[in-house]
């Protein structure tokens, strides 16, 4: 086993590694930004090294600072999490090329599968089905437009370099195919440093439906079985679930043996997810991503695999432990993922400092967060607060121990996604597994702020017996200030917030 | 306070509720009575309010004088409580000073401004694009609420900007 | 299902059973006590009714408050947790009186298994093999003495009505025995209302190993496997782990269905456990114990099944939904307890305000907490504070992943046992298996208070910049203290304070 | 405060230290310089005190001016500090005023008296029963830790006593 380990990470990421790896024994090496000095991820590390500002391209995203760090410390390998520097061939190269440990696949293989276009000529060539599109990146609007008209509207615009969402643009009329890519490109650029896009048509109601693989490098390759992460809202998922409620044991396999055909093509190493859309009956391969997912706790929890110990062994020169029959498939489990975002207000980013944090406990339940009390939450970063997990021995108990733990779920102080993450756990059609891509767009009575009639007469009264308290803490005031102070935002006209380009998907 | 309760009135979510907190743990919400209790004590901790025998989470937040921000089983809920005598200073006053005829476009979030879609002169439509601020990696079209003129634009692209700072005015506002 | 239960009890156990209940929508009612107005288990259920003040006697064990709740709110089943009524048979009896479901067996099996003495008469009738002592409660202590010269010494008086280690003596001479005798039967009526002891041969380094079973009234009685409890103190358990690292297959089937005789002869219904004393290869039966124990959590981490459903599906006139060869065992769950009492100091109870709480988090990990920021630790009650349970693959991943939890979970503002809890995981005896109910009295230098080097340069450290920041931020005073004030406690001579008498199990 | 840093004398677990702590996130520990800084602000929170590197938990209360009590990494600890001259007049002070051939048994935790075992004017030997104190449903047997002679008693059977309190006064000490 690799004697120590830097974390080239930061936020709930960071620390699931660093647990990971202190549980084997593995040294860890913590880097920090000057805006996260005092988070979970630096406290529980055996060590930390300060690498620069908030802004990421100077500390997280700047390879010669995180070598220089691992130089210092002694860290013989690298763990990149995902995001940042996780899919950056460069970065991988870099960390080989200084005599450490990279703990994912080849530099050669993040090249390839991150160039989409790339990855899209490799897996054709595999025979794994691909969206119909472009196989090279656009030039520009005008030719995006004439690619277009060419593969069939609606289209999706999609960062060559991308992931996440960002560089992301569906779009519906010709005439806006050519605004679309310059946007598209514009933040392909600011996220990823490469502005290549190209073109997929883009279906209307699929499911995303993903196979966590993994490859050892001495011929193994095996999937965990598939993740179903159809709940996205602007193509950030929201909500994971393993296994899909959709697929039979049929369609299982078939989709389990096509991502591990499209490992095979690329000779995968460690940790790997092949994304499929799927849509009246038919897969499409979409991406593969080579790192951990976010959603990764999911197929954990229904096949009791560690997949940060994998990782670490199989980076250690070991083989994966089971073969592909050993591998079990037990109960159901659903992800929310928790963000600092104000989901009834257009999804705004939300800022703020966190007061008080009651994290759910009990069976079945788990919490991977990247925060505390004291954390301020700001800008810089992915809002990905923490994520909740749940398993039951089925789906609808899943959805129960969810719905139970969301409602212990406290983060005071900054507002949360988990108001619509309730409401969506309540509706009939995500109850039934009637889910698509297409889910949030098609579902706008989710987002229709306000309390309901018991919430709004329990404010009433929590909200006079606060004030009458304080009133009876505190002396009446000498001098009576005129009037009360509206906050500049509430009291100003409040203008219709609304994404760029907003897809459905 | 006398022997009947302290009289307050709560607004919540655009609606102003007459409420009555009585000293034998009864409170008077438009004269209908309620049990209620709010446990222990300490802002920034979570408390129990038992409401007619249902337990609630509360943490709560005091923002300015009779503002309170709190969560309440999750929800995130903003309420202003005044006294009676403030309520009628209030209600006297309504109206009297309110700015006329001029609307600003305030930035929501703080971020960056990527791009100013509109010049001054020109009249917008309703949903059109007046600025493009940039947050969380995530770019955010902030677009016109009604018809109007633009007036003063205050931002340019690269500039970064705090929550309701003032992006853009605009002029005279002609609804049909 | 039941619509409705009122749950009888505080603190994580209560909690717990309201997690379970509202899982399966089962509309839930709290009570509690005027010390616990703002504790975790009022503001999770969906009605709490204030039953009376701190003191017990007065409030969770007033069947009649109990009882008039459950009325008020319209409660169809009450769920009695561990401690407190969980074992009055009077309570249970009650409970069906008044027209309720009782979730747990019936009155009649918790009085003959209550019955310590009955009970041994009776699984002595039924083949279980039991522990050499009398099957009758003692009348005086010379009469105990007599019985403790014929068994032979040492001895164990025990509290007929017992359980947790209250109202439990060993004695190891003869002329000790009517004084422990005398405290024995005292603290047995402060802790169940009944002075009855009887006495049993004092087994020296046995394994604790007790039996988790279900049976539902349909004839079936199943067992979930076996735990093993012999990390205890004071006859008190601190950590717990399913499976035994002692057993073999042929030994856990052995003592499996040696329980499932033990239920068959009292017709078990509910969740019950069997404890056995394990010591050189003979297994006795110790007392059946007919409620959900503290440490269920390890078997439900072993079995995947939720007790606590099984419990309430019981309740409901539903079937056990396994066959006895259906119920997994897979990997291994480890349960620290942690409580408010100070271990370096002889486990005195320790007071104080939660100040903050970390909660660990990750893969494997479970919080079965009953506490808050702001809870008031105090007297009133068991100093159960939470229990920490972790699940790997097998148990020396299980204790690297409890050590990496253990030190993620911070409870500042009281004394907690957690010091000892992460010296006895990195104790070789304990990480090789070789543990006994004699294992911490044989383990003295665990008790050795004091810092390692590194976290004493930290302590210095630390405490420097604290003050330092202080100063930094209050302007200095204008009137200067004299002297600095110790606590009175630190000032004055420490007494030695040990029970009465220290038995080592 | 000067340009080289504040000096301090810091009490741990018996042993006293002496550090001066600079302006420059350094920590000078008995002549030892060490990288030491401590994150964010505020009590009753986690914060990261990170040392030669290595992070620590710490989560602080302040007891009375100077002395502090906080968790480092789970562990309890309790602190002195003071700042170099108060740490000046303390020593030329040590050993005034201190209490000779009176002992005290004082209760170390809140509880209810369940029996008291001496009585005043009897001669009890070092590990003697004096009094039970039941807590927590457990009784506690409190000791004597040296021979002595029982002086007043100040309790009795059934009272609830606090922690701190004085149970029984021990006459002139005879030691051998």
């Amino acid at each position: 086993m690799i004697e120590s380990v830097l974390v080239a990470n930061r936020g709930e990421i960071a620390l699931r590694v660093i647990r990971g790896a202190r549980e084997l024994g593995i040294r860890t090496v913590a880097v920090f930004s000057e805006a996260d000095r005092d988070s979970p991820h630096v406290v529980h590390a055996d060590e930390a090294v300060l690498i620069g500002p908030a802004t990421a391209s100077r500390s997280y995203l700047d390879i010669g600072k995180v070598l220089r760090a691992a130089h210092t410390t002694g860290a013989v390998a690298v763990h990149p999490g995902y995001g940042f520097l996780a899919e950056r061939a460069d970065f991988a190269g870099a960390v080989v090329d200084a005599g450490l440990v990279f703990v994912g696949p080849a530099a050669e293989t993040i090249r390839a599968m991150g160039d989409k276009t790339e990855a899209r000529r490799r897996m054709a060539d595999a025979g794994v089905p691909v969206v119909p599109g472009t196989t090279t990146p656009l030039g520009s609007g005008s030719e995006a437009r004439e690619v277009a008209s060419e593969v069939g509207l609606p289209v999706v615009l999609k960062a060559a370099a991308g992931g996440g969402g960002k560089g992301m643009r569906v779009v519906r009329r010709l005439d806006e195919v050519a605004a679309a890519f310059d946007a598209a490109a514009r933040e392909a650029r600011a996220a990823f440093g490469d502005g290549s896009v190209y073109v997929e048509r883009f279906l209307e109601c699929p499911r995303h439906i993903e196979v966590q693989l993994f490859g050892d490098g001495f011929g193994n390759v095996v999937h965990l079985h598939e993740r179903e992460c159809s709940i996205q809202r602007r193509h950030q998922k929201l909500i994971e679930e393993a296994p899909s409620s959709l697929l039979g044991p049929e369609e299982r396999r078939e989709v389990g043996e096509a991502a591990v055909r499209a490992a095979r093509a690329v000779n995968y190493v460690g940790a790997g997810t092949v994304e499929f859309l799927y849509q009246d009956g038919e897969f499409f391969f979409l991406e593969m991503n080579t790192r951990l997912q976010v959603e990764h706790p999911v197929t954990e929890f229904v096949t009791g695999v560690d997949l940060v110990e994998w990782q670490f062994r199989v980076a250690s020169g070991e083989a994966i432990p089971m073969r592909q029959s050993e591998i079990p498939l037990s109960g159901h489990a659903i992800e929310c993922r928790v963000t600092s975002e104000s989901p009834f207000d257009g999804f705004l980013p939300a800022t703020g400092t966190v007061r008080h944090l009651a994290i759910p406990g009990g069976p079945g339940v788990r919490w991977d967060g990247g925060i505390g009390v004291g954390s301020e939450i700001g800008l810089h970063y992915d809002p990905l607060l923490g994520k909740l997990i749940t398993w039951a021995s089925d789906r609808e108990l899943a959805i129960m121990r969810m719905k139970r733990a969301l409602a212990e779920l406290t983060i005071a102080g900054v507002s949360t996604c988990a108001p619509l993450l309730r409401r969506i756990l309540d509706e009939s059609d995500f109850l039934a597994g009637r889910i698509s891509t297409a889910y949030l767009t098609e579902h706008p009575e989710l987002f229709d702020a306000g309390l309901d009639d018991a919430s709004h007469t329990a404010a009433v009264a929590a909200a006079a017996l606060l004030e009458h308290e304080r009133r009876a803490a505190v002396p009446a005031p000498r001098i009576r200030r005129r009037g009360v102070r509206f906050s500049e935002w509430r009291a100003g006209t409040a203008p219709w917030v609304a994404p760029v380009a907003d897809g459905n998907g | 306070m006398d022997r009947t309760g302290s009289r307050y009135v709560v607004s919540v979510a655009g609606e102003t509720h007459d409420v009555v907190v009585g000293v034998d743990g009864k409170v008077v919400i438009d004269g209908d009575a309620h049990e209620a209790s709010l446990s222990g004590s300490g802002l920034a901790r979570l408390r129990t309010l038992l409401l007619d025998g249902k337990p609630w989470a509360v943490c709560a937040e005091i923002r300015s004088r009779g503002f309170w921000e709190f969560e309440l089983d999750g929800d995130r809920v903003s309420a202003e409580v005044l006294d009676a005598r403030a309520a009628r200073v209030r209600s006297l006053s309504a109206g009297a000073g309110s700015e006329r005829g001029v609307a600003a476009l305030k930035a929501p979030m703080p971020g960056l401004v990527v791009q100013v879609a509109v010049e001054t002169g020109e009249i917008v439509e309703p949903g059109a694009a007046v600025v493009i601020v940039e947050a969380m990696k995530m770019e955010n079209e902030l677009r016109a609420t009604a018809a109007g003129r633009v007036g003063r634009i205050l931002v340019a692209p690269g500039e970064a900007v705090e929550k309701g700072q003032t992006l853009v005015e605009f002029g005279e506002v002609e609804r049909k």
